[in-house]
């Protein structure tokens, strides 16, 4: 016994000291007349999740950009997508000689946290960012850790990268939030008169019961009716806790309805439908933006053609391939060995736009500053890395893009350009 | 499509998969009095442990189920000798505790290993077919044959064999079981690893239907939970009766009553029985 | 009578654990109830004390009847007992193992622990001062800081005594309070027994130690087979037909005409 | 001389408490730990009726998240004053505590443990599902800060770690006043034998019943403590894991014991954020090390440390009686 | 055939057991007296392998056998029909029958010919087989328990108290049936409160009290003897 607390007391101090050790590499790296490079490459290591190195830019100052996100816990897969993009993204600029403003040279640092998804984890990484790296920017992909965030950010001065579709982030009068994609509205109502039109005006809706299924659901179900269409059925699916998706599909389809609404992550996004399928469902899929359709094939297999034939969706960034994203859809292959999804995409040509925002406010830690000249930042991206056809940032900062949709007609993914 | 029709089998699929769950935690419990909490790991990770098999190491189905049997079977038999059969002497809230702690490794180490997306696992029985008004796949088919044909063998084997007597014994009498010579430690591995079988067959037949993530036996383990106080702790009968009970409740309590609220059913029916019997509907006699 | 039982029945299925037993304890005595195993004495304990309600008959305490009362409530008519196993608080002092047995006595609540009411610290103190005069009492004074894990059983069965004695009960109900000691341990617990009459308290108690019991109890009830077979003092009992036929067996004159 | 020496580790601690927001201007660290203040408060609810009293309720997160909904609904929805909806919080969590624990006290054991593992369940559901007043998964945004009390205002991260400190310090205190009282003797006396305590003459019921419904008290003080702190709230506060997570601060600590919560909850939180970098890993070492402890070290670090401290000072003592020194009733 | 010698045994701090020294040969039927606590059960415990002497040696066959797990000597001979029954209630008097040759399982052919013998012991078993125990009377679920014994083809059997809570009747006819067994050759060690119906069919006796033998004699030498009295009621 004596043994054992002995050996518990041990590892309690050896792991305090291990945290009082990292600290001390932190505040070196903080202070300004340090010299980037291999201290920064240490530091990385430590906090970056992914296991990929943030490379820097010989001769730069380091700017650190902050990430929270889910990278363990059930949504630790979404989370590591949105990783990816920002690491390719930072990455690329340093190998590129990083980027100048006003005069001196920089390159990113990026410093990944996880926060499982749960909000008051996000608040504690956000604080932690700000005071070790004092980065002007953090990346939340999830609206709880959001509208966490932005109850401090304007006070701590930081700005935040908001990932969600969620329309009421830019309804906070938050003055450094940046909200990243499209609101999903502008969706519908294409998608809508797509599907009524192609199948019929019964509409079953099956999100999934997750906060942005269900915000979805609650824009879709008002426009379709308004156009002139009715909502059979209005429930939703939860992945996570319903041990049979027959059950529900089985609810939701007794009233024969035309077009399903699903999504979801794309595997079960694919399992439902498939079961709809069976039990079946011969009308038409509307596949919130979430689920991509390629991802959905892939999963489906053999059986997709048939599946998936009806569907309406986001076009997967594989089919909505544009100039300014050829490149690094190849290079994310290259890297990844899979397919990159919208929230790749949307990480990866943030930095871009961060970068050139930076530079035309002349600073890299002015938050308003650079929250002010984002729309610049839009304007100046090369053409080369425009992913998306972003449209403009409002006064708000919410990004709009240009709209895009993908259907399935006879088994082919088709790009509607509008 | 008749939806009642539909929802009884639905209804039906799931519970046998319950049932299946049900009856491992329930001769756990019957052995040696440990609730226990890490079965829902084990059942993950029998999910885990076919879909791999198959996906990296390209074996077919079945003979992933049967890799799965034996790892998690394997698995619970170590759990037993390394945490509870330390513990049997500790006081009760210890193994509780110990359980919720394999539970957290289970889960976090699956997760590290194989990342925490959803994933879909592929079956040989994908095609549909239709009677009677309802549609059914052949692998919902295959999952109640399944789940009838593992409770028969289950039944046969406590019932026929000596060694699977021995496990009902020494439910109903430690000290009896020792004096016909039953070795103590023995029995309860074997319990163990049957335990861990019955969760791995459990997750491989119902995860083509569903899906395979490191947080998929929370509920089902709860909801086993629930089916054996309901059928009576320890109970082989009552866990697979209380399964399919629980099973037809959601499956029509979700079309008739709310789909939102049709995973309460199952814990206001414990809280409903509990609150009037607090030592559960069944409680054994003579077994403790 | 102190205590009087009538008719006192129970039924567990369809055994009579005690069947129509009738039994008086007089104030001021050591009262033993003997039996073969299973003859229901402990379930006659158990129903004295409240621990199961009773199938049928009545018990009296002072007159009054308590057959429905809770356990709880009898210990707080002054009705103390121990148990055969000695489920004590292994890891805390005997002191702190004692002083819980007088808060029977106590009123203070949640509020009065919190605002450290002058009545939390008068019954506090109360209780830490009967827990060191029954610790005293038993004779283990000087053990009242040590672990009980780390203590002997005869002096765990002295702890039990202690606690019993700690709710001020008028009458205390042993049961097997030498099981599991040594010969000489249990000659020095009969002399705590007699000493707690001294006090003047009642004292009834089971025991199997035959020896312990003819030199020590005023008065004898024999159970077997839940019913009463015979009562009376150490020698009457040692010669009554029925209680050596009911410990040495059945046949016995048929033996000796063998 | 004796108490105060006895006091002289948790004085140093608050010493260290009270100034730790003076030596250090990271927002972060002050957060961080602050956040770990408001788990020990509800870890102190579970150790109560779970450590002390014997019962282990799997429940708590469901009353965290109840005093934090409440709070929450009070102050966005209904615009009820801070201080009063927190008081009103603190009601609702303890009448529903009061009914659960009417209902869940008849059950014994593992019954009991897994009858309030599906009563913190349901209320996750609840919550979860109930979306028309909770906000359902979205959670509820834009919860208030503590209002100001007089002169004193709660809209930094200082002013709230003072304040929930000050929180922290009275639950210790409660818990201190109680579990060394009489009363708490009670409850210990019904985890060592509920039998044994009824012939000693204690309605345990009652006594149960008393403990229980403070432990939700405690967790619905550390949740609406945790509502205006975070100002974001989210059914996942509500989840079993959170209960899980409770759980292995109060064991690592020292279950039963005075100051296991804030030791377990502190260093694991503290733990748990320096080791951020291996995130997945964290709990593969944290859930061997739970198994571990409760086969070697039950009592967990304080309940270790109180255990050894003891025997050495009985040794001691032993020997000055042996020396022939007289003999002090200590304690 | 089985020899204790010197063996003590302790619970906790308690010693249970103290030096005993006993010996039973084949064939024989001897009988263990004292009164309850005495330490009866314990001797029983320790020879079946429930209990672990802390000194001393237990022989069987000449073979050292002490601290042997129960299952292993189950399967060398020993059976052990234990004090309160330990049947299994929730299955039938077959199942536990056939339980009852768990350590001698394989041999079909003499386990058919021992359930036989069982029956024809005790018809009434016959009669319930597919009843389950638990719902036997008293009485039937003592020749149950005896006959789950016989099952594993003992060499020596030790009956513990086997007439505890039976009516006179049935006690006779528990006795009857043991002697029996033991005419047949099976050795037996039987331990009883019920003195004079035991030492009546016994060849041999010791006597316990306090973990201790006190006296031990033939069955006539006990008949007379007082001590036997005394151990049992104190006079």
């Amino acid at each position: 016994m004596k043994k054992f607390s002995l050996i518990v007391g041990l590892s309690a101090i050896v792991a305090l000291s291990a945290c009082d050790a990292e600290e001390t590499i932190v505040s070196e790296e903080g202070a300004p007349e340090s010299e980037p490079g291999t201290e920064a490459d240490a530091e990385a290591g430590d906090d970056e999740v992914e296991p990929e190195e943030v490379v820097t830019a010989e001769g730069t100052e380091v700017v650190t950009i902050g990430y929270s996100g889910p990278l363990s816990g059930a949504a630790a897969f979404y989370g590591n997508n949105t990783v990816s993009g920002l690491t390719m993204a930072v990455n690329e600029i340093n190998e590129a000689g990083g980027f100048e403003v006003d005069g001196q040279q920089y390159s990113f640092n990026l410093a990944a946290l996880d926060d499982k998804y749960l909000p008051n984890e996000t608040g504690a990484n956000a604080r932690r960012l700000i005071q070790e790296h004092d980065v002007p920017i953090v990346f939340i992909p999830h609206s709880g850790g959001i509208f966490a965030t932005q109850v401090f950010n304007e006070q701590d001065d930081f700005i935040v990268g908001a990932y969600s579709s969620e329309p009421d982030i830019t309804a906070q009068d938050n003055a450094l939030t940046w909200r990243i994609p499209n609101t999903y509205d502008i969706y519908v109502e294409p998608y809508s008169k797509y599907q009524m039109e192609r199948f019929g005006p019964k509409l079953a809706m099956l999100p999934p019961s997750t906060q942005y299924g269900y915000d979805w659901a609650d824009e879709l179900a008002p426009a379709w009716e308004e156009l002139g269409g009715e909502v059979v059925y209005d429930g939703s699916i939860d992945f996570a806790k319903e041990t049979d998706f027959f059950t529900t599909i089985t609810n939701a389809l007794s009233d024969d309805p035309d077009v399903l609404f699903v999504g979801g992550s794309s595997e079960p996004t694919a399992q439902v439908m498939q079961q709809a399928r069976e039990l079946g469902f011969e009308g038409g899929f509307f596949i919130m933006d979430q689920a991509k359709l390629d991802e959905i094939e892939r999963v489906l297999g053999d059986n997709a053609a048939e599946v998936i034939e009806g569907s309406v969706g986001v076009p997967p960034l594989v089919v909505d391939q544009t100039e300014g994203n050829q490149q690094f859809i190849e290079d994310y292959i290259e890297h990844y060995d899979s397919i990159p999804g919208s929230e790749a995409g949307y990480h990866y040509y943030v930095v871009y736009i961060l970068a050139e925002a930076m530079k035309a406010a002349g600073s890299v830690d002015d938050a308003a500053a650079i929250q002010a000249n984002l729309g610049e930042g839009v304007n100046t991206v090369p053409a080369d890395k425009e992913i998306y056809p972003i449209t403009e940032v409002t006064a708000e900062g919410g990004m709009n893009t240009e709209f895009r949709m993908a259907v399935v007609e006879d088994g082919e993914i088709i790009l509607v350009e509008p | 499509m008749d939806v009642l029709l539909q929802q009884l089998f639905n209804g039906l699929t799931v519970g046998s998969v319950y049932s299946l769950v049900a009856l491992g935690l329930t001769l756990v419990y019957g052995i040696l009095h440990i609730p226990n909490f890490a079965h829902g790991a084990l059942y993950m990770v029998g999910g885990y442990i076919t879909l791999m098999s198959m996906a990296l190491m390209g074996v077919p189905y079945f003979i992933g189920i049967a890799i799965s049997i034996v790892v998690v079977g394997t698995l619970a038999m170590l759990m037993e000798r390394l945490v509870f059969n330390p513990l049997r002497h500790a006081p009760p809230i210890h193994d509780k505790i110990a359980a919720i702690g394999i539970l957290l490794f289970l889960e976090t180490l699956v997760q590290l290993v194989w990342g925490a997306d959803y994933r879909a696992m592929p079956t040989p029985f994908a095609d549909t077919i239709s009677f009677l008004g309802i549609t059914v796949t052949w692998q919902r088919i295959m999952i109640i044959v399944a789940a009838v044909v593992v409770m028969i063998l289950l039944q046969l084997f406590l019932k026929k064999t000596m060694v699977g007597a021995a496990i009902v014994a020494m439910s109903q009498n430690r000290e009896g079981a020792f004096l016909v010579g039953i070795n103590a430690n023995k029995v309860a591995m074997l319990t163990f690893f049957v335990s861990g079988a019955l969760a791995a067959i459990a997750a491989s037949i119902a995860s083509p239907i569903n899906l395979v993530y490191p947080g998929m036996g929370h509920l089902v383990i709860l909801k086993a939970f629930v089916i054996i106080i309901i059928g009576g702790m320890g109970s082989v009968p009552g866990a697979i009766i209380g399964g399919y009970i629980l099973g037809l409740t959601e499956s029509l309590g979700a079309t008739f009553i709310s789909a939102a609220y049709s995973d309460l059913i199952a814990f206001v029916l414990l809280v409903v029985i509990l609150t009037m019997k607090p030592q559960g509907l069944f409680a054994q006699k003579g077994a403790h | 009578m102190l205590i009087e039982t009538k008719g006192l029945t129970k039924r567990f299925g369809g055994l009579v654990a005690v069947n129509d037993v009738e039994i008086g304890i007089e104030k001021g005595k050591i009262t033993a109830i003997i039996g073969p195993n299973g003859a229901g004495k402990s379930t006659l304990f158990n129903l004295i004390s409240g621990y199961h309600p009773s199938s049928e008959g009545s018990i009296t305490f002072k007159g009054e009847d308590i057959t429905k009362k809770r356990s709880f409530n009898i210990a707080k008519l002054g009705i103390a007992r121990t148990f055969q196993t000695t489920n004590l608080f292994e890891t805390a002092t005997v002191m702190d193992n004692v002083i819980v047995g007088h808060r029977l006595r106590t009123k203070s609540n949640v509020f009065d622990a919190v605002f450290r009411t002058p009545r939390l610290r008068r019954e506090e103190q109360a209780s830490r001062e009967k827990a060191a005069e029954v610790l005293e009492f038993v004779g283990l004074e000087h053990e009242a800081h040590r672990l009980v894990q780390d203590i002997s059983q005869e002096a765990k069965k002295r702890v039990a005594f202690a606690l019993a004695l700690a709710t001020d009960p008028e009458i205390v109900f042993l049961d097997e309070p030498a099981a599991g000691i040594n010969p000489d341990e249990t000659e020095n617990l009969a002399a705590l027994i007699r000493k707690m009459i001294d006090r003047g308290l009642t004292v009834c108690l089971i025991e199997h130690k035959m020896q312990m019991i003819m030199g020590l109890a005023d008065h004898i009830v024999v159970l077997n087979y839940g019913k009463k077979i015979a009562e009376g003092t150490p020698e009457e009992i040692q010669t009554n037909e029925e209680v050596i036929e009911a410990y040495l067996g059945g046949g016995d004159k048929h033996a000796e005409a063998e | 001389m004796q108490g105060l020496k006895k006091m002289r580790m948790p004085l140093i601690f608050l010493l260290v408490a009270l100034l730790f927001p003076l030596f250090t201007d990271n927002q972060y660290y002050i957060y961080v730990v602050t956040l770990a203040f408001i788990y020990a408060i509800a870890v102190y609810g579970m150790n109560l009726v779970g450590g002390y009293t014997g019962q282990l309720s799997l429940a708590h997160a469901g009353f965290f998240a109840i005093g934090a909904y409440a709070l929450g609904l009070l102050t966005v929805d209904a615009n009820v004053p801070y201080w009063l909806a927190f008081f009103l919080a603190l009601v609702i969590t303890t009448v529903i505590g009061t009914l659960v624990g009417l209902i869940a006290l008849r059950t014994k054991e593992h019954f009991f443990a897994i009858y309030t593992l599906c009563v913190g369940y349901i209320i996750y559901l609840i919550i979860y599902e109930w979306d028309a007043l909770t906000g359902g998964v979205r959670g509820l945004i834009g919860i208030e800060s503590p209002a100001a009390i007089g002169p004193i205002t709660f809209d930094t991260g200082i002013s709230n770690y003072y304040l929930i400190l000050v929180f922290l310090v009275l639950t210790v205190i409660f818990m201190k006043f109680l579990t060394e009282s009489i009363v708490g003797r009670t409850y210990v006396a019904i985890r060592n034998s509920e039998e044994l305590a009824q012939t000693i003459g204690i309605n345990t019921m009652k006594q149960k019943l008393i403990s229980f419904v403070i432990s939700t008290f405690l967790a619905g003080l550390a949740g609406a403590l945790y509502a205006s702190f975070v100002r974001f709230i989210g059914p996942d506060i509500s989840y079993t894991m959170m209960t899980f997570d409770f759980l292995m601060y109060a064991i690592v600590g020292g279950f039963g014991t005075l100051f296991g919560p804030v030791v377990g909850t502190l260093l694991i939180v503290i733990l748990t954020q320096s080791l951020q970098f291996m995130e997945d890993f964290r709990m593969i070492i944290f859930g061997p090390l739970l198994v571990l402890l409760v086969i070697f070290y039950p009592r967990g670090i304080v309940g270790g440390y109180q255990m050894w401290k003891m025997k050495r000072a009985y040794k001691k003592k032993q020997r000055s009686v042996d020396q022939g020194s007289t003999y002090e009733g200590g304690d | 055939m089985l020899k204790l010698s010197d063996v003590s045994v302790r619970y906790g701090m308690y010693e249970a057991l103290s030096d005993i020294s006993l010996t039973v040969e084949k064939g024989e039927l001897v009988v263990l007296l004292g009164a309850n606590g005495a330490g009866k059960s314990t001797i029983f415990r320790t020879i079946s392998g429930l209990n672990k002497p802390v000194k001393g040696t237990v022989e069987f066959n000449g073979e050292s056998i002490g601290g042997r797990s129960a299952s292993k000597l189950v399967k060398k001979g020993i059976g052990h029909c234990p004090e309160g029954r330990k049947l299994f209630p929730a299955m039938s008097v077959y199942e536990n029958l056939r339980m009852g040759t768990y350590a001698v399982r394989g041999d079909k052919k003499e386990t058919a010919r021992m359930l036989e013998h069982v029956y024809e012991l005790f018809p009434i078993l016959s009669e319930k087989a597919k009843e389950n125990a638990g719902s036997l009377s008293g009485g039937q679920q003592q020749m149950l328990a005896i006959g789950r014994a016989l099952m594993s083809r003992p060499k020596v059997v030790l009956f513990d108290e086997p007439s505890i809570g039976l009516a006179p009747l049935i006690t006779e006819q528990v006795f009857n049936v043991i002697r029996e067994i033991n005419k047949e050759g099976t050795t037996v060690l039987l331990a009883e409160q019920n003195a004079n119906a035991a030492l009546r069919i016994a060849d041999r006796g010791y006597v316990i009290e306090n973990g201790r033998i006190v006296v031990s004699g033939t069955q006539d030498e006990l008949m007379q003897n007082d001590e036997v009295r005394k151990a049992y009621i104190g006079a």
